[in-house]
């Protein structure tokens, strides 16, 4: 069940170009990996949707890369500062897979390390923009890392079953090389929780509720 | 005072909870026909607000009364049902099909119709003639005279009016400066809307003495207060669900032992009314 | 891009310096007759915005033309005169009564004014008949169909349009629940208006094509690009001037060397206009 | 002429119920006793009034009273934070005067550290609603105090020329007993500088800005 409680922040690191924001975990549940969660962005209307990175007993971890008022605003908190986060909400990756890859495009990568951590270490490429930006793949250590112009999709092997976090063509791509391949999609969200429809993504042809779908969706 | 959720802020049946911590749940606008809404991105945030072109995404009538009509009964939550169309009889023949629910909300300011107060009226008067549910006709607060459309609903035969529906509003992308919604305009709600509703609501009181349930940035006790004392006898909270679903809970306590009924039109009684 | 101040929100004879870093000088409304304007407390601030019930109050047309205008030629800064009535002769006379400045606004939105198309256009019309200055209509986004209405008065003969006026709004005493201002209602102003302000003038832009000048909760120079970028030519600086009398000097900074003219009307490009 | 520049807090003292803040004076001019500025009031839309309370070569001073969230803005505010400030507006008393006598009332004493100094140690009478708020004739070393029931106008000797700032029943008192008293008011006043038409207030049977044609005017 998604529970919403005000957290304290116990960290805020630089990682490559992203930012790992740690807040203790309080009575929240870090749910299934590719779930997310809702963190009040501070002096804004709305909540942003994080997926979940890394879960310990005491602390969950988001990896952020800030884009806009909302993710600057959340990589400015400081340590001891409190926010309301709001989770686990939508529905994860499916675990019960036999041969897992793992596939992370940029920040797409920020739910992996947990993935990871819940299947027991499956393979994993990473691909980004820049070197700086490949520091992140510290998070991830046995991942094979690619760096544009190289794409991640090139070392993609078929024969695995992909479970992939990334931009909207990167998964296109995927989708179109791997049916069947559990793709972690993203959209607009007010809520995260199906109350405001504003998340609508086409799915097999009809617009649903992507918090409530998914964010995880299986390739057709 | 009953407080209830803005239609389309809420999904009672993802969210059961949150509706049940409420005193009636406002379904989203149901049309005839089934809507998938505009394309996306269909919200974004402004400043002080939010801006939406869902579009009346809705599994229209048929679909309502057949599946989640009887899954929102399960709930044991009073049920509004919000009605939407493009001319009266869209809004006659669905609340002809409904019984047995709290009141029927009339969503006369939803962008596609015209809003002009003979038109309302006439929708008002369409629905009244084929139900004894009580009827509440929402209006925007986009009139040059809102008390004009207030009494034309009135005298058509609203049993009360539920304000303020969204204002027309937009943002742009700070680096193309497109619109960032893909419908162009939205509905504006949101902390921007508190002081035009609570406008509208005195205005609409003043000029009709109907029951109102007031909308429009509520976000705290205050605000709701603060449109009790402007008329209204029951309170809807729209955006701030998107960001707090504890909301309903919170909002009692900060109302905490203020005495609503005390409280009830005392914007009215020093103020020149500006109607 | 002509930068101005919003009709009644400087004072050029108190203020001069601030009017001379405008590219215009847009006088508060005149009417026929002298108006004290209503009883104090007229303004309020609320959480994203202001309020005032200021009630035109201005010197009148005979006093304005023999005393204020002469004065305000003298500041060298193109006049801008703003006019108000109650009905179409009273603007139609002041109108008569000018030559020789810039342009008039006609505030067809004030509040004791009936906004109808008709009655706007009506006035437009009179105008038209008297005067070979540039007219400017000034509307409120507080219309069910801003575009039937800015088309009626472009019908009517206006050269341009000023978008927007305030919005109803109110606020009420946090320990009282009574109206912070004496007259109750008044016109809200500030950062709330901002995506209101943005979709009027798209709206009407994609209705017209005449010139405008947009305004509503401009405080940076962003604010004046997404104005440009919806449609207009020219834009007003409002209650943004209330807390900084520099702001027309900060904002053209703010706009640096954003190539206006390359902006204008990007935010029609890609969205399906909502008009 | 009034100058508008951010200025840095040097100083934020309690004195009694009220708040003593200091700013760094930079290039502004204190102008005369009784006219005021407009200070930007962190988080709020609209500047605050305040009337000048103590002036040195370095630092401009003004006595709060936090009424509303404005005021209470002005006093959380901490030493190196920087605010708007603009000034000196209005028009301030006319120091031309033979016998003066200062007469404040509570949070109207403000401008009268600042007068007195002007005037080379004017006799002063000060009101105050409890002995806490009395607190803040400390600042006004040489006056005599009283503190309610007992009323500040049973310590005007007619005999002088009163220049007064007070609430509004006191300065109407005042004006009953001394035609021609100087009387500092106060009105809503969004702009400070005569372009918003707010602060409109009754002179002679005409509503007038106060901005302009106060906030000092002479009692009929
Ligand atoms: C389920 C889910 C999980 C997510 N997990 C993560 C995560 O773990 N880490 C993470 O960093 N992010 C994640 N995101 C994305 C994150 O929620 C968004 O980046 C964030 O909400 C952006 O908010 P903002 O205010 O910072 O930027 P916004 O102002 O909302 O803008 C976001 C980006 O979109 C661009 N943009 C917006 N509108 C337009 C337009 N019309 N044209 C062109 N560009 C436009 C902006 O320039 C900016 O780059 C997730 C999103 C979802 C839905
Ligand atoms: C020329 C001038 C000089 C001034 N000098 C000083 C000074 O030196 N020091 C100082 O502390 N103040 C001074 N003031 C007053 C100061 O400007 C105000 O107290 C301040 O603007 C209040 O802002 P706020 O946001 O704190 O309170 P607000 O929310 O604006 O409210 C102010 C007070 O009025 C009450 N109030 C408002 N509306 C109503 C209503 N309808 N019914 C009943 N009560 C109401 C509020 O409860 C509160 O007590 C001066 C004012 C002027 C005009
Ligand atoms: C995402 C969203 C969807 C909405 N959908 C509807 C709707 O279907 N029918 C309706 O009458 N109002 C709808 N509204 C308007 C709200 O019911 C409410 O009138 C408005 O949002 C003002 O309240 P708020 O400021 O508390 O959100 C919607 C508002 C939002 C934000
Ligand atoms: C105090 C005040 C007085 C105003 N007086 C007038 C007026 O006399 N005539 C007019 O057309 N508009 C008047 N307006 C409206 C403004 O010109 C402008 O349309 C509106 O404030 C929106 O711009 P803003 O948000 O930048 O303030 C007034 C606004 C304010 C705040
Ligand atoms: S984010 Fe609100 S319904 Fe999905
Ligand atoms: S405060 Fe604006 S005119 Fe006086």
């Amino acid at each position: 069940m998604p529970r919403r409680e005000r957290r304290s922040v116990t960290g805020v690191e630089r990682v490559g170009a992203y930012t790992l924001l740690r807040l203790d975990r309080g009575g929240l549940e870090p749910g299934v990996p590719g779930q997310f969660f809702m963190l009040e962005a501070p002096g804004r209307l709305l909540p942003r949707a994080l997926s979940l990175c890394q879960a310990s007993p005491g602390e969950l971890a988001f990896l952020l890369d800030a884009v806009g008022p909302g993710t600057e605003a959340l990589c400015a908190l400081e340590p001891g500062e409190r926010i309301h986060v709001f989770g686990p909400l939508g529905n994860g990756f499916r675990l019960d897979v036999e041969r897992p890859l793992l596939v992370g495009g940029g920040i797409g990568m920020a739910p992996l390390p947990y993935l990871a951590t819940r299947l027991g270490r499956a393979p994993a490429v990473l691909g980004f923009r820049s070197e700086r930006h490949a520091e992140a793949a510290a998070l991830l250590p046995d991942a094979e890392v690619v760096v544009e112009p190289r794409l991640v999709t090139e070392l993609i092997d078929p024969g695995y079953e992909v479970l992939a976090c990334g931009p909207e063509p990167m998964l296109h791509a995927v989708a179109a090389m791997c049916p069947g391949a559990q793709l972690a999609w993203e959209a607009p969200m007010a809520c995260g929780y199906g109350a405001c429809y504003g998340c609508a993504v086409d799915v097999d042809g009809e617009l649903k509720r992507l918090c409530v779908e998914g964010p995880v969706l299986e390739a057709a | 005072m009953r407080l209830l959720n803005a239609s389309g802020c809420l999904d009672a049946l993802t969210a059961p909870g949150v509706a049940r911590s409420l005193d009636g749940f406002v379904t989203k606008t149901i049309t005839p026909l089934p809507r998938e809404g505009n394309a996306p991105p269909r919200i974004a945030e402004t400043a002080y607000g939010m801006l939406n072109a869902i579009g009346l995404a809705n599994p229209g009538r048929e679909r309502f009364l057949a599946e989640a009509l009887p899954q929102l009964r399960e709930l044991g939550v009073p049920l509004w049902i919000s009605v939407g169309g493009f001319v009266a009889a869209d809004y006659a023949e669905t609340c002809a099909a409904l019984e047995d629910v709290e009141a029927l909300e009339l969503n006369l300011s939803c962008p596609n119709v015209d809003e002009a107060a003979d038109s309302a009226a006439e929708i008002v008067a369409a629905c009244r003639a084929v139900t004894a549910l009580p009827l509440y006709a929402k209006l925007s607060a986009a009139h040059p005279d809102l008390s004009e459309v207030a009494r034309a609903v009135a005298a058509a035969g609203a049993d009360g009016l539920s304000l303020v529906n969204t204002l027309r509003g937009m943002a742009l992308h700070p680096r193309t400066h497109e619109p960032v919604l893909a419908r162009g305009q939205g509905g504006l709600s949101g902390p921007s809307l508190k002081p035009v509703a609570l406008a509208a609501v005195h205005t609409c009181y003043a000029a009709t003495k109907l029951p109102i349930v007031g909308m429009g940035g509520v976000a705290a006790g205050r605000d709701v207060v603060d449109l009790v004392a402007c008329g209204a006898r029951d309170v809807a909270l729209g955006t701030i669900l998107f960001s707090d679903p504890d909301a309903p809970t919170r909002v009692r306590v900060e109302i905490g032992d203020a005495d609503l009924d005390e409280v009830f039109g005392t914007a009215h009684e020093s103020a020149a009314v500006h109607a």
